[in-house]
């Protein structure tokens, strides 16, 4: 019995140490983890994956706290690349999180537009020009089309359009797989 | 919408497999003639497997069922499982073989093309590991009656040790291991050999090698496969051979029997299952020569070019990744 | 420790968060000792044991235990509480003992168990974890005991073979009858593989089913034990 | 001199079918009732219109002027009024519309004065401008513009012409050469001159000997060093990069263009054209079109610019199974979905498909990993892993396999034995790629002005609450002014300590604000759920009242 | 000499833990879907396994087998290794955060990758001296890094395969496994030839 | 200078509660091991005496057999490398048998464990596998428990067999030109207790005097 403590007692001393001694030696700051994830994300801001912008999702991912599939702007692909990054398996969207829309930008009515200038405050990325009590535009170009300034309107003068297609935009389409279609 | 390209060469998977079953015709008329002709009545037990077994799971899939069907590759299938299994298996055996080779191969992976392992050999490995006795009665060349062969596969009484000799490549491995005989009284004692391979047997190698010719020559296979898998099998035998002639049987016997030369021509050339690119092919051929020849010699089963193919199918994903043909306008900016 | 808990942690182990068939962990032992009904289902009823006291021992002293060395600990306390095991059962068990022979001491190393007391019995109350363990064990039961059955049947066409030793008097059944010749991969380790990658592909199926069936999760867990008593 | 030629890898060798409509002489196809010439004659670049509605122009005269670094100018291909600026469909495989002057001819055919051009006497810039302003672009295909191509006229050693056509039915450049190689040889000379090549070659097919001999009496005729050479039929031979490895033996590296290695290429038809433009002073209007495939009368035309299909292709007489239209060759040619699709400076061949000489593709199966693909890629591509990666939407990793160097040339479809559309998997995979670097550059975006207006928002706060903080110390300072004589003491300054007290309260005052704020609280967790809803569903309340 | 080049063979292929001995199945499950985390973990798990080894033999030698404690070599040997592998998850957690993301569970997890323990046991049990130790805990882990790293190959691979729904993912991975393990019994009695 | 300080503190108080929990933990195995022992030992006793008297008939004996044994070093004729006991039956003082613990190392899957009892006049008394990793379901017909023929077990042939019946030259299996049966498929694993039990036999014929004469426990 006494040996038995002794070894034991022995073994644990010289590796609890060690332990210790490493977790400060090797303590870790910051996480640049959290970069890369939010790399992948759409930059949308619209807040759907339950986190204010896509910097605190990616954080919430990296600490473990969030799933990889509750950022519908970011769709399958999105989620694809983030389960390649982290090793995981990929999952479909979470439904409880919305679907994957075709991208659309916001348009204002401008014979609506009281110049509120709420929409200006609520876009986060400042895609919405205009001075108090002036009608207000959005500069397409800008426009992460993440819908957020479409609630705030208080004459709902803001409506989502889907993009067209231009020859810039234009995409082959999958080949269809007339042979293996049904599943 | 239909896309350029708008014309095609009349080529088509079934030509190409009909092609390869055309191939096999010289080996399979030698074995008809020279060693056991029941092996008819394998292929066909096969070929109706392989084709129900095909049928019933595309039907269970929701798959068109006919342009599968007839694009022969389960046929090649079925008739390489019972090109490497011995002639006189009773019949379920065979069957097993093929829906292992057809079920668990090539349609779990989602059917022709997809499947990473080479479907036959896997059925050989899985039917020598599960029945080692059964799969290692081979019929001596020659010497056994129709009706007898066909009582065996059918059914009926097995006086199995009346009835079967060993191989070869099974003989000689008993004898150099534990009887502690020469290769050369081996091969003399022996009433079952021939010059080289097993009596009888180098016809069906001569067989396939002209099969493999015509493989060749319709462009069906590149020469890679066949010149590296014979080369290494010559050389590293050779080098043993000539180290410990007395132990070691010369590079003709290791070519000419078992299933070398099927493999040199059919098997390792599978395209699905193997390395694809010009370099990787080399290197594929050659590893399963290598791993052959020492499952032969010094490993537990009397043929190894099943477990050393299925052992290569396994490094394939490695070894096209490293081996990628350097592309147009490349030249220079790789090592 | 409701019985809202309760359920839920017996859905979790039995069915939803399986460990074999979901969360794929401890999977040496269920391959590796699932040759027959008898060896597996020993198996697991010893991981059970010890599953349910580390669970309950950890989450215990889990506010003692620094960060830092949190995992030595752990495991500390699973290995001593398996040899406590190991030694009752051969002590007491003898008999069962030599039916388990080395696998006893891999209940250290089965990783289901060091993954419940960090994932489970490191957060929560003593009662749940070890309900924890113990339905997270006997989810591992019943596949070890589904598995065993399949691959002793497809190797030897017998099934509760060996039993005789843990309870003497009965014998094992020779299904398929004396001359069955042994599909022999059943019981060799490609066996355990496809067995269990069969049975993969058959809970997968039935959660597809069940997932379009109805969108609520079921509220007995009766089902998640459905295919325990499908076993033989 | 007999050049030594060299090799490409793979290739394929399709049936010809050229004799189909090489026999007869280019004849000039007849004015149209309308012409419909759209501004923008490539994917790259879109002119700018110069013209109104109404207007009546002459053959030759600028209606766009193009825009950008990559644009040519526009010109009318007949004399007439402008009718209309209208959107057309674009003989593009997407068939999306551009915008497109219509006009509707008077039947004179009417020129603008044109005049020769002398290039020597000017700068060559002035040059180049000038072939720019001609709407000089490469008919070979792609519709480069010329004057761009021709760079900046040093460092080129050879010049190469194209006189491949190595796509199966075509023929314009096989008449061409036979009918105009003198002009095509002057054309190779002022492009030798302007490009400051050291040597011209002329790559020809050798399954178009009548073209071979035309050009080398014309090139025997002319004074500039042009060489003709054969090169053995197969397609692509006519890829540029395979032409100039036939040619030179130089392999022009991935992301490379041919400058780089001191070669340059050019279609006959675009070397045709400058003739035109320099000793002519005529724009480029104009080009021959083959008309074959499943018509009664095969053959070569000239076409102006802005010819709808439809018309031009009463030429030909289509047979009644006729199915569909083919623009370019069978091999990388596309389907005109709309046959008002007008002809364009590259539309070099219309073919009439019908199901006897075009099937449709038998249905596609797996691919078998046959290898076959990668045999005839010509730019050793392996085409199945490619596919493999493109099926599985992998595209990271199609292009890990060397995507972009795939020329769609579609030889690799061409032979696979599992009736593949390889290509299509290709495009769908490049086009994915280019979208996804798109978005992500979008997404840089959105991220850099996102970050900045929290930043600013953040700032806006702070100086806010400075001052409202400076404010409140400044009137309690006043308040205990007296008293507060000897607690300053400890400082040597009392304005030092005004300004650290302020700060003080500043950031305590931030802190709270920042804990309330939901913009810019960076905790995650579920205590920000609400705080999003509330921002998502009813920010007007929120927002109006927070410090924005 | 020869026979500790047998030990290797041995211990990579011919008993390879993954197929033979079915050691290790969580992580060569969980970490083997793309090849550069396969590598990464075979190379911890190398590293962890060569190092608990030696120690495991030197507890053993010098502390269990001399004083009769032999019942507490499970608990020492697994303590051991968890401290090695808890050293080794801060060392990379500092020099490799990218890789440990990656790694994730698994890494606390390579302590109860029962290899990690089997190893040495076996190599207890197989009485080796500490050469052989150390050569029989690097073979298997070698062993272990290449199953895992062809496994990652052919499941990359699978991706875009066409297998039927209820197999996808998991179950078909498992059946490839059974395939290699198939494959793997090639190699039996290699080890042993005089 | 603080950082040194909490490091060092951090690492005692880790020590520290690994000390506690390792000290607490082994304290209860080690009360533990010592509680089972005896019952563990003599579940082992009896567990070796199950497996002597299934190969000889526990009354052709007298003495205790457990304690009357020989230490046999690694020992190549018996397959023992590290070696083994032997012990040594006597029924009133006179030598009746000798029970060998041996191995046969070339079994399709390695080492097969044997028990082998060998009478004093030369005849087997039986042979059991007490461990083996031949291919269950193919090899393991060796062991009785696993033979599917119940009634006439494989090993059983061994019993009462001597050189006086079967020349040494044909103790081999039939296959190998011998008498012994085997069963096809699996006939490494027949070989190799055949050639095993031949060579435990041949043993005892040359030692059976100095075995018997070797005072108990000592080594040979
Ligand atoms: C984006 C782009 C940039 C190019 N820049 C140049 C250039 O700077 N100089 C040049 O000589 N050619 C340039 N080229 C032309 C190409 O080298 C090539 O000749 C042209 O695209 C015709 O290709 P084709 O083979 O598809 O018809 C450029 C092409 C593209 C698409
Ligand atoms: C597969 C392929 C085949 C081609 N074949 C020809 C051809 O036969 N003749 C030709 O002039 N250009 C052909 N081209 C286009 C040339 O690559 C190149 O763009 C052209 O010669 C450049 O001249 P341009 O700028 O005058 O058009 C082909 C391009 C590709 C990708
Ligand atoms: C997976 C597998 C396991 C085997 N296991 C054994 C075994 O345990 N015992 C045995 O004697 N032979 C075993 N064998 C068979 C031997 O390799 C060898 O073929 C056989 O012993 C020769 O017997 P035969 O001459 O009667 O055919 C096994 C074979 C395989 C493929
Ligand atoms: C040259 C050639 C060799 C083949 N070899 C095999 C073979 O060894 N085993 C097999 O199952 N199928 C073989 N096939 C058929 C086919 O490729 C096989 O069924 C696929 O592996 C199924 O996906 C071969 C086909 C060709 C064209
Ligand atoms: S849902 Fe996506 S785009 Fe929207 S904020 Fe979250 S991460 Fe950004
Ligand atoms: S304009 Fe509206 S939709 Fe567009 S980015 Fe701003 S808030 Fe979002
Ligand atoms: S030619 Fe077709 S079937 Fe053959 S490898 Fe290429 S894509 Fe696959
Ligand atoms: S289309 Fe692309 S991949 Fe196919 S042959 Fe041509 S270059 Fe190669
Ligand atoms: S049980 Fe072996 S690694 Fe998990």
């Amino acid at each position: 019995m006494l040996t038995a403590l002794l070894v034991m007692t022995g073994i644990a001393i010289v590796l609890g140490a060690a332990l210790g001694y490493a977790s400060i030696r090797f303590k870790v700051e910051g996480n640049p983890l959290v970069e890369k994830i939010d790399a992948i994300l759409p930059q949308t801001q619209c807040g759907q994956c339950g986190y204010p912008g896509c910097k605190p999702y990616a954080e919430a991912i990296s600490n473990g706290e969030a799933d990889i599939n509750q950022c519908p702007p970011g769709g399958e692909e999105g989620i694809r690349k983030l389960a390649d990054l982290l090793g995981r398996e990929f999952k479909p969207l979470s439904e409880e999180h919305g679907e994957e829309k075709p991208k659309s930008v916001a348009r204002i009515d401008e014979q609506l537009c009281i110049g509120c200038t709420l929409c200006i405050q609520a876009c986060p990325v400042d895609a919405i020009v205009g001075a108090a009590k002036h009608m207000h535009t959005v500069v397409p170009a800008l426009c992460t089309g993440c819908e957020l300034c479409v609630a705030p309107c208080p004459v709902d003068c803001i409506a989502m359009t889907p993009l067209p297609e231009t020859l810039e935009t234009w995409k082959w389409k999958y080949p269809v797989f007339d042979l293996r279609s049904a599943a | 919408m239909i896309h350029s390209p708008y014309i095609r060469k009349p080529a088509s998977v079934q030509s190409v497999m009909l092609a390869v079953l055309l191939a096999l015709l010289p080996g399979v008329t030698a074995y008809v003639v020279q060693v056991a002709s029941v092996v008819v009545v394998n292929l066909l037990i096969a070929t109706v497997t392989a084709l129900a077994a095909e049928a019933l799971i595309l039907m269970l899939r929701k798959r068109p069922v006919a342009p599968a069907l007839s694009d022969l590759s389960a046929v090649v299938t079925a008739w390489l499982v019972v090109l490497c299994f011995p002639p006189i298996l009773p019949w379920w055996v065979t069957v097993l073989g093929v829906l292992i080779a057809i079920v668990a191969v090539k349609h779990l992976y989602g059917g022709l093309g997809q499947n990473p392992f080479n479907p036959a050999m896997v059925a050989y490995c899985a039917m020598i590991v599960a029945f080692p006795s059964l799969m290692s009665q081979w019929p001596p060349a020659g010497q056994i009656d129709f009706q007898t062969q066909l009582d065996l596969v059918l059914g009926g009484a097995r006086q199995l040790d009346a009835i079967t000799g060993a191989t070869a490549l099974d003989a000689m491995r008993t004898g150099l291991r534990t009887s502690g005989a020469s290769v050369e009284s081996v091969l003399q004692q022996s009433g079952t050999f021939g010059a080289v391979g097993g009596r009888g047997w180098e016809w069906l190698a001569l067989g396939y090698f002209a099969g493999g010719l015509f493989l060749l020559a319709r462009r069906i296979i590149t020469w890679h496969m066949p010149v590296a898998f014979i080369a290494t099998l010559a050389v590293v035998s050779g080098i043993f051979w000539l180290a410990e002639p007395a132990r070691f049987a010369p590079p003709l016997f290791h070519l000419a029997s078992g299933g070398a030369m099927l493999a040199a021509f059919f098997i390792v050339t599978d395209p699905v299952s193997g390395a694809t690119t010009p370099r990787g092919k080399l290197i594929f051929a050659a590893g399963i020569a290598v791993i052959a020849y020492l499952i032969r010699v010094f490993g537990a089963f009397p043929e190894g070019i099943a477990f050393a193919v299925l052992l290569m199918n396994l490094c394939v994903p490695l070894i096209d990744m490293k081996t990628q043909p350097v592309v147009f306008g490349h030249r220079g900016s790789r090592p | 420790m409701n019985l809202q808990t309760f359920r839920e942690n017996a859905w979790n182990g039995l069915w939803k968060q399986n460990t074999g068939l979901v969360q794929l962990l401890g999977l040496c032992p269920i391959l590796a000792v699932s040759t027959s009904v008898v060896n597996a289902v020993s198996l697991g009823l010893a991981t059970v044991v010890v599953m349910a006291v580390s669970n309950f021992a950890v989450a215990s002293l889990r506010n003692f235990i620094p960060y830092e060395i949190r995992i030595p600990v752990f495991i500390l306390i699973i290995a001593a509480l398996t040899t406590v095991v190991d030694l009752a059962f051969n002590a007491y068990l003898h008999d069962l003992y030599l039916v388990l022979g080395i696998f006893i001491p891999l209940i250290v190393t089965n990783c289901i168990v060091l993954a419940r007391v960090e994932a489970y019995a490191a957060k929560n109350d003593p009662v749940s974890s070890t309900v924890d363990g113990i339905m997270m064990g006997l989810g591992l039961v019943w596949l070890l005991g589904v598995l065993g059955g399949i691959r002793e049947l497809v190797g030897s066409g017998t099934l509760f073979s060996g039993i005789e030793m843990l309870i003497p008097g009965l014998s094992p059944l020779a299904v398929f009858g004396d001359d069955y010749p042994g599909f022999l991969i059943g019981v060799l380790p490609p066996g355990a593989f496809f067995t269990l990658g069969c049975l993969i592909a058959l809970s997968n199926r039935i959660r597809m089913r069940a997932a379009v069936g109805k969108p609520a999760r079921p509220a007995s867990d009766s089902e998640g034990a459905a295919p325990a008593s499908a076993a033989p | 001199m007999i050049a030594r030629l060299f090799n490409f890898h793979g290739g394929v060798k399709p049936d010809s079918h050229k004799n189909e409509s090489s026999s007869l002489p280019i004849a000039a196809a007849p004015l149209p009732p309308r012409l419909t010439i759209p501004l923008r004659q490539s994917v790259r670049s879109a002119a700018r219109c110069l013209v109104a509605p109404g207007q009546r122009v002459r053959k030759g005269e600028r209606i766009g002027a193009g825009e950008g670094p990559l644009g040519t100018d526009v010109h009318a291909s007949t004399s007439g009024t402008v009718v209309g600026i209208a959107p057309c469909a674009m003989a593009h495989a997407s068939g999306l519309d551009t915008l497109a002057v219509v006009i509707e001819p008077d039947g004179k055919d009417e020129w603008i004065e044109r005049r020769a051009f002398d290039h020597r006497a000017v700068s060559r810039e002035a040059a180049l401008r000038y072939l720019s302003t001609c709407g000089i672009v490469g008919m070979g295909g792609a519709g480069f513009p010329t004057h761009i191509k021709l760079g900046n006229g040093h460092g080129i050693e050879t010049l190469i012409i194209n006189g491949a056509e190595c796509e199966p039915w075509i023929t314009c450049d096989d008449r061409l050469m036979r009918e105009r190689a003198a002009e095509i040889v002057s054309g190779a000379a002022i492009l030798h001159e302007l490009i400051g090549a050291r040597r011209t070659l002329v790559g020809i097919e050798d399954n178009k000997p009548e073209a071979i001999r035309a050009m080398r009496e014309a090139a025997a005729d002319f004074p500039a060093p042009v060489e003709i050479i054969a090169i053995p039929t197969r397609y692509p031979a006519g890829g540029e990069k395979q032409l100039i490895r036939v040619l030179t033996g130089i392999e022009i590296a991935h992301g490379k263009l041919g400058t780089e290695f001191g070669v340059q290429c050019f279609n006959v038809g675009t070397a045709h054209a400058v003739h035109r433009a320099i000793h002519h002073g005529e724009p480029l209007v104009s080009r021959v079109v083959t008309l074959t495939g499943n018509v009664s009368h095969p053959g070569n035309y000239e076409v102006l610019v802005g010819t709808p299909v439809e018309t031009l292709l009463a030429l030909a007489t289509p047979k009644p199974d006729t199915d569909r239209y083919l623009m370019g060759g069978p091999m990388m040619g596309i389907t005109i979905a709309d046959l008002s699709v007008p002809i364009g400076k590259t539309s070099n061949c219309i073919i009439a498909a019908s199901p006897a000489l075009f099937p449709p593709p038998p249905p596609e199966l797996p691919c078998i990993r046959c290898g076959a693909c990668a045999r005839a890629c010509p730019a050793d591509l392996q085409p199945f892993e490619l596919y493999w990666f493109s099926r599985a939407k992998n595209v990271g990793k199609a292009q890990e396999y060397h995507l972009f160097d795939c020329i769609e040339c579609g030889s690799c479809a061409f032979v696979c034995p599992s009736h593949i559309p390889l290509v299509d998997y290709f495009r769908f995979s490049k086009s994915e790629i280019w979208a996804r670097e798109r978005e992500l550059k979008a997404s840089d975006q959105a991220r850099e002005r996102f970050e900045f207006r929290n930043y600013r928002q953040e700032r806006e706060k702070e100086e806010k609450a400075a001052k409202l903080a400076a404010k409140a110390a400044e009137t309690r300072a006043k308040l205990s002014g007296s008293a507060a004589g000897t607690d300053a003491a400890a400082g040597d300054d009392p304005k030092k300590v005004l300004i650290a007290a302020a700060l003080a309260r500043a950031k305590q005052q931030a802190g709270t604000t920042e804990s309330a704020n939901t913009a810019t609280s960076h905790a995650g967790g579920p205590g920000t759920q609400p705080d999003i809803a509330s921002r998502r569903e009813q920010p007007h309340l929120h927002d109006s009242d927070a410090t924005f | 000499m020869s026979s500790y080049i047998f030990v290797v063979i041995g211990a990579v292929l011919v008993n390879n833990v993954v197929f033979v001995r079915i050691l290790g199945l969580c992580p060569f499950m969980g970490v083997s879907k793309k090849l550069e985390t396969a590598i990464g973990m075979g190379a911890a798990t190398t590293f962890v396994l060569t190092l608990g080894s030696g120690t495991s033999y030197l507890i053993d030698h010098y502390l269990l087998q001399p004083y009769d404690l032999a019942y507490l070599r499970t608990l020492s040997f697994i303590v051991v290794i968890a401290a090695i592998v808890q050293l080794t998850e801060l060392v990379i957690q500092k020099t490799s955060p990218l890789l440990h993301q990656v790694l994730g569970i698994y890494l606390p997890l390579i302590t109860t990758n029962c290899a990690v323990l089997g190893v040495p046991l076996l190599s207890v049990a197989l009485d080796y001296n500490l050469l052989e130790s150390l050569l029989f805990g690097f073979g298997s882990s070698i062993g272990f890094t290449l199953a895992l790293i062809l496994f990652a190959g052919i499941r990359e691979r699978l991706d875009g395969a066409d297998v039927p729904a209820p197999f996808k993912g998991t179950a078909i991975a498992m059946i490839t496994a059974g395939f290699m393990s198939l494959a793997f019994m090639g190699f039996a009695g290699l080890d042993r030839f005089q | 200078m603080s950082d040194r300080y909490t490091a060092t503190r951090t690492s005692l108080r880790t020590a520290g509660i690994m000390i506690v929990f390792t000290l607490a933990f082994t304290a209860m195995m080690s009360q533990m091991y010592r509680t089972t022992r005896p019952a563990i030992e003599a579940s082992e006793q009896e567990q070796k005496m199950r497996l002597i008297n299934d190969v000889l008939p526990p009354g052709s004996y007298d003495n205790t057999l457990l304690e009357d044994f020989v230490a046999a070093g690694p020992t190549p004729e018996l397959g023992l490398d590290r070696g083994g006991r032997i012990y040594r039956a006597r029924r009133a003082g006179v030598p009746a048998a000798l029970v060998f613990e041996a191995a046969a190392p070339d079994g399709y899957g390695g080492k097969i464990q044997l028990v082998v009892a060998v009478g004093a006049d030369g005849r087997l008394g039986g042979v059991r596998v007490t461990a083996h990793k031949e291919t269950p379901g193919l090899g393991d017909y060796i062991d009785p428990r696993k033979d599917r023929n119940k009634t006439q077990p494989w090993i059983g042939q061994f019993a009462g067999m001597s050189f006086a019946e079967v020349a040494p030259v044909q103790w081999k299996v039939k296959r190998d030109g011998g008498i012994f049966a085997y069963r096809i498929g699996a006939t490494i694993s027949a070989r190799a207790v055949t050639n095993a039990t031949g060579r435990v036999l041949e043993y005892a014929a040359e030692h059976r005097d100095a075995l018997f004469a070797a005072s108990t426990g000592s080594a040979i």
